[in-house]
């Protein structure tokens, strides 16, 4: 290969205590188990969603995720919604993808909703279009997650464009990754945190856990490899409200692994939503025993009303406030 | 092209070979039942036989002239073609070379003897003592042990004990039921009781314990009409067989490759298809016997080895064989060398010719089916019987225009 | 080799109504062995094209012809005295082909009657699979010979994404997740430290993405 | 079209029914019949030249599944059937002027009723067109 070399990392990627001073990043910074939520964003020009909807993640939850067209369906977009979420008093974390933009997009998207406010980023390669509702579309990936990572690192702490020329203003963002521990093939999936972890990621936020025994024995491999000290792992967590749903996240979404166990337990449940609740609390609470584990990263899938009960009878109120002192 | 033109013969003919070699000698790999009944056989019709073992020892060869035992040897290579087949054998840690007209293989199953039974032998044991001619006077079949014994391996028992009564040995056939989901079992399963084979509906593990040239064998007969409700039933028998489980060998996908065939679904060399019925395989001079094809009975199995090893020697005759079939000949000027031959081929006719850099058709293997010539690319290869112009003139005449 | 398909007959079809002298166009390279547009595609869609128009009671010319590359002017050239009978000419060679007719014969109207699809390979008999995105600058060498441009869905240079499983890539019809390949072709070359290295954003300008391309080779050029 | 009737058949099943057929006596003699070594030597090229030659209907006999002896020729010219059939129906013409039978030797009724069918199907298809 003769263009594409060996990204070196500067000492100075170390970066200071301080690197956004988002309240996601002090938060952690002070050894909190921090709380993210996920919201999807209008199907419509409708900003007025965003608004009801922050009523649920208020005070229920740290920072809050807003998807980026996710599984390839057009939404508004999340660098919009981020901004109509600072304006309700939440703190967002913007999801990037690879999929339809290049890199001068991405780095202007990011220049932007930085000047907007937005200090946490969510570096993602994003769904492949053909699952969602423009199959039709042609679609960039002209970065991998990985180099997306790399690349807003490199224009936070060494002020550098992708082009290799210099910015005056850099954005002092707080960068994501996100990770599935239960993709094949399994023994790459702690590599990639490590890799993510190279290239300059703060946290990473993994695929929703349903399979408990394979998530600890992934996290043993990132502990081996010391990835989980140099970025804060959040484990993703989705309550469900039907035994229908889990089969459709077991047999119809690429990637997941969901015990059948779980789905017996929904099905015998005389009220499902109750149960589904149940199970998202269990979960959290054996996540909170994992070593290495340092928040959960709630995923209501068009279910987000229910997040303030999932967080509170995980125990996980009230929420710190940044100027609190354990 | 109109139709017209088409029907119009473009050039001569190439040339198919009059007569093919046909070497006097056979390969077969494997000394059971299926491969020793064969070879014997083959010896007697006159040919030569190399047979490769993979253990140290064979079925006997009475000394015969023209044979040639290899054993701990395996097959590690087959060239060539009917009549002129290439093996590259190892044996004993060196390889050797054989030029042989046909091919056998008969290289068994894998077995797994079912839990283990104090005294008893499983089926494949017994089957080859009595392919051996051993005396015996009385047998017990143990089915249904710790599970429901499956069909193949319950219809394999029946078999036994059938063909065990009518050599005038007593049978007893311990079972939880009578299976006879298949067809020919219901038969076979009266047959079996007329020779005298005596039935016995077990379901707990029987107790045994040797005697002096048998064992004693309590159980309890729970087949109607057994007495009051249990009745503990002695029997003394001089053999107890225990079904084993089959299973192809994980040699075959291997062996397959290595001979150009196909295996079925379960691994077996068992083509689904009636024409390649006895022994035969897709390839011409390629014969599969035995219970690599799936497990069967020995008489089943020595009917097979015999009627493979006649039609072997007809087809190898006496050095060389007439071309008598059509044939598909490749014309190299037109061959774009594209392999579509080679690999539409059913019965592995179609070669590379490095030199030509052309396909090459192998009169001796091919069947003159006429499927490469359907699919080839580069309109090269053609059946002169079976030309476009011969298949389009009775209507090239009815005005294409 | 390049591969392709042809194209619905009736799209033909509709491309050359107005026609009464057509010429159909083979390319004895590529496309022939990939069962696309050789001697044999040449005259079935002649044949359907005859038979189309027939039935709506038209009786058109066609005429078939080979060429051995369309791609060379040289040999596009033997086939000029047909092109210069037939009123509208259908390639069903590669897309190289009807633009190498279109420049050779600048008052024809030239078809395309296949779709280009990939350079790949076959696997076997009636299967062809994409092996090469002609990105211009080879990675074969970083990822044990398998092309991570060509065979991930997402062109991923560091690994594999989320939605592989079980070997499979989440765009379904059973693709293979190349990074499932590359991983076990590593594994087995005992090269997987090849993967934990961090390759950095690709130089794409050798794709398509600077414009069409062209080779200039001073060596052999006078 | 001219109503003729065309059958490829395999020497090993097709042409066996067929003399049975004709030794039973009752076919048309619109019918010509082609003989194939296997039903997988018949291109899809074969079958149109029949149409342009002024085939009215045509027939494939192929030997019954699992029993060809080229083990996959009769699958093969199954599938260039259908694709055929594609292709006369982009065209404008009847698909099911194209018929694809799998066959024993011995069944000569079988090809004599298939054959009769054909010609009914293509005379009413005269009838309406």
């Amino acid at each position: 290969m003769s263009e594409a070399g060996e990204e070196k990392i500067p000492e100075a990627a170390q970066g200071p205590a301080c690197k956004s001073g988002s309240r996601l990043e002090m938060l952690l910074a002070r050894g909190e188990f921090v709380v993210c939520g996920e919201m999807a964003p209008p199907q419509s020009a409708d900003g007025s969603l965003i608004e009801r909807k922050s009523e649920y993640f208020r005070g229920f939850v740290d920072a809050v995720n807003l998807t980026d067209n996710a599984t390839g369906i057009v939404r508004m977009s999340s660098i919009a919604c981020a901004t109509l979420a600072l304006k309700q008093g939440l703190e967002p974390i913007v999801q990037m993808t690879c999929r339809d933009r290049n890199r001068l997009a991405l780095q202007g998207d990011l220049l932007g909703a930085y000047a907007l406010g937005v200090k946490n980023f969510l570096c993602l390669t994003g769904d492949h279009q053909c699952m969602g509702n423009h199959a039709q579309a042609k679609n960039v990936f002209e970065l991998d997650s990985i180099q997306l990572i790399g690349m807003v690192r490199a224009m936070r702490d060494e002020k550098v464009f992708q082009s290799g020329e210099e910015m005056k203003v850099a954005p002092r963002v707080f960068i994501g990754g996100a990770e599935n521990p239960f993709a094949d093939p399994f023994e790459f999936r702690a590599l990639r945190v490590a890799k993510k972890a190279a290239a300059g990621a703060d946290f990473i936020q993994t695929q929703a856990v349903y399979d408990l025994p394979r998530f600890e024995k992934w996290m043993e491999m990132v502990r081996e490899r010391g990835a989980h000290e140099k970025l804060a792992i959040i484990a993703g967590v989705l309550p469900c409200r039907s035994a229908r749903g889990l089969e459709y996240q077991k047999e119809q979404v690429p990637g997941m692994s969901v015990p059948d166990e779980l789905i017996r337990r929904m099905k015998a449940a005389e009220k499902p939503e109750e149960e589904g609740v149940s199970i998202c609390v269990e979960t959290i609470a054996r996540l909170r025993e994992v070593e290495g584990v340092r928040g959960v990263h709630i995923m209501p899938v068009m279910w987000e009303r229910i997040l303030p009960t999932v967080v509170e009878q995980a125990g996980l109120l009230p929420r710190p406030e940044v100027g609190d002192e354990e | 092209m109109t139709a017209q033109e088409m029907a119009k013969p473009v050039r001569k003919p190439l040339a198919v070979p009059e007569k093919v070699p046909a070497t006097q000698r056979v390969l077969v790999v494997g000394g059971g039942v299926s491969g020793g009944t064969a070879a014997r056989m083959l010896l007697g019709f006159g040919l030569e036989v190399v047979l490769v073992e993979k253990g140290a020892g064979a079925q006997p060869f009475e000394g015969q002239a023209g044979a040639e035992l290899l054993t701990e040897a395996r097959l590690v290579g087959l060239e060539g073609n009917f009549g002129d087949f290439k093996a590259t054998i190892e044996a004993g840690g060196q390889i050797v070379w054989r030029t042989v007209g046909a091919v056998v293989v008969a290289v068994g199953v894998r077995t797994e003897p079912a839990k283990e039974v104090p005294l008893a032998i499983t089926l494949t044991d017994f089957r080859r003592r009595m392919a051996a001619g051993e005396p015996i006077r009385n047998v017990c079949f143990l089915m249904d042990l710790e599970q429901s014994t499956p069909l193949a391996e319950f219809s394999l028992g029946l078999q036994f004990a059938f063909e065990a009564a009518q050599k005038k040995t007593s049978v007893y056939f311990l079972c939880r039921d009578v299976k006879v989901a298949e067809e020919g079992l219901e038969r076979l399963y009266r047959s079996a009781r007329e020779e005298g084979v005596l039935f016995i509906k077990n379901e707990a593990r029987p107790t045994i314990a040797p005697l002096a040239e048998a064992a004693s064998i309590q159980v309890m007969d729970l087949s109607p009409g057994a007495g009051s409700h249990l009745s503990r039933l002695c029997l003394t028998a001089e053999v107890i067989v225990v079904p084993e489980a089959f299973f192809p060998s994980e040699d075959n996908p291997g062996l397959a490759a290595l001979l150009a065939t196909d295996l079925d679904t379960k691994g077996y060399f068992q083509p689904a298809n009636v024409r390649l019925a006895v022994g035969r395989t897709n390839r011409r001079g390629l014969f599969v016997l035995g219970d690599c094809r799936g497990p069967s009975s020995v008489a089943e199995t020595i009917e097979r080895a015999e009627a493979t090893a006649q039609e072997i020697a007809s087809l190898l005759g006496e050095g060389e064989k007439k071309v008598d079939w059509p044939v598909a000949v490749v014309d190299p000027e037109k061959c774009a060398y594209c392999l579509t031959c080679n690999r539409i081929c059913p019965h592995k006719a179609a070669g590379m010719n490095l030199e030509e850099e052309s396909a090459v058709i192998y009169a001796s293997a091919c069947y003159g089916c006429g499927l490469c010539v359907a699919e080839c690319p580069s309109v090269a290869i053609t059946i002169e019987k079976f030309s476009d112009a011969a298949l389009v003139s009775s209507f090239a005449s009815g005005g294409a225009g | 080799m390049i591969v392709g398909k042809g194209k619905p007959v009736e799209e033909v079809v509709a491309m050359v109504e107005g026609y009464d002298r057509i010429l159909v166009v083979g390319c004895n390279s590529c496309v022939a062995v990939c069962m696309a547009g050789g001697e044999k595609e040449v005259a079935v869609l002649a044949s359907a094209l005859r038979l189309a128009f027939r039935a709506k009671g038209r009786e058109v010319q066609v005429e078939e012809a080979m060429t051995e590359r369309q791609c060379e002017w040289e040999f596009v050239e033997t086939v000029r005295e047909k092109v210069e009978r037939a009123q509208a000419v259908v390639s069903i060679a590669c897309g190289v082909g009807p633009q190498t007719m279109a420049r050779k014969f600048l008052d024809k109207p030239i078809y395309p009657g296949i779709n280009t699809s990939f350079m790949g390979q076959p696997e076997e008999i009636g299967v062809w699979s994409e092996q090469c995105g002609g990105c211009g600058d080879c990675v074969l060498d970083e990822y044990g010979a398998v092309c991570p441009i060509a065979r991930c869905a997402k062109r991923m240079l560091n690994g594999p994404c989320g939605g592989s499983q079980d070997g499979k890539c989440e765009v379904g019809n059973d693709t293979d997740c190349g990074w499932q390949l590359i991983y076990d072709r590593l594994k087995a070359l005992g090269q997987l430290d090849r993967l934990e290295r961090n390759v950095g954003p690709k130089d794409w300008s050798t794709d398509r993405d600077k414009g069409p391309r062209k080779i200039v080779r001073e060596d052999v050029r006078v | 079209m001219n109503g003729k009737l065309v059958a490829f058949c395999c020497e090993r099943s097709g042409m066996v029914a067929w003399q049975e057929a004709q030794a039973n006596g009752g076919l048309p003699a619109e019918l010509e019949v082609v003989a194939v070594p296997c039903a997988g030597r018949i291109g899809m090229v074969h079958l149109l030249k029949a149409f342009e030659g002024g085939a009215a209907g045509v027939m494939v006999f192929a030997c019954i599944k699992d029993s060809c002896d080229s083990l996959r020729g009769n699958l093969h010219a199954e599938k260039r059937c259908e694709s055929t059939r594609a292709i006369l129906r982009s065209v404008g013409m009847e698909p099911e002027r194209l018929e694809f039978c799998s066959i024993a030797p011995p069944m000569g009724a079988e090809f004599s009723e298939v054959v009769r069918t054909m010609m009914e199907k293509v005379s009413s298809e005269e009838r309406e067109g």
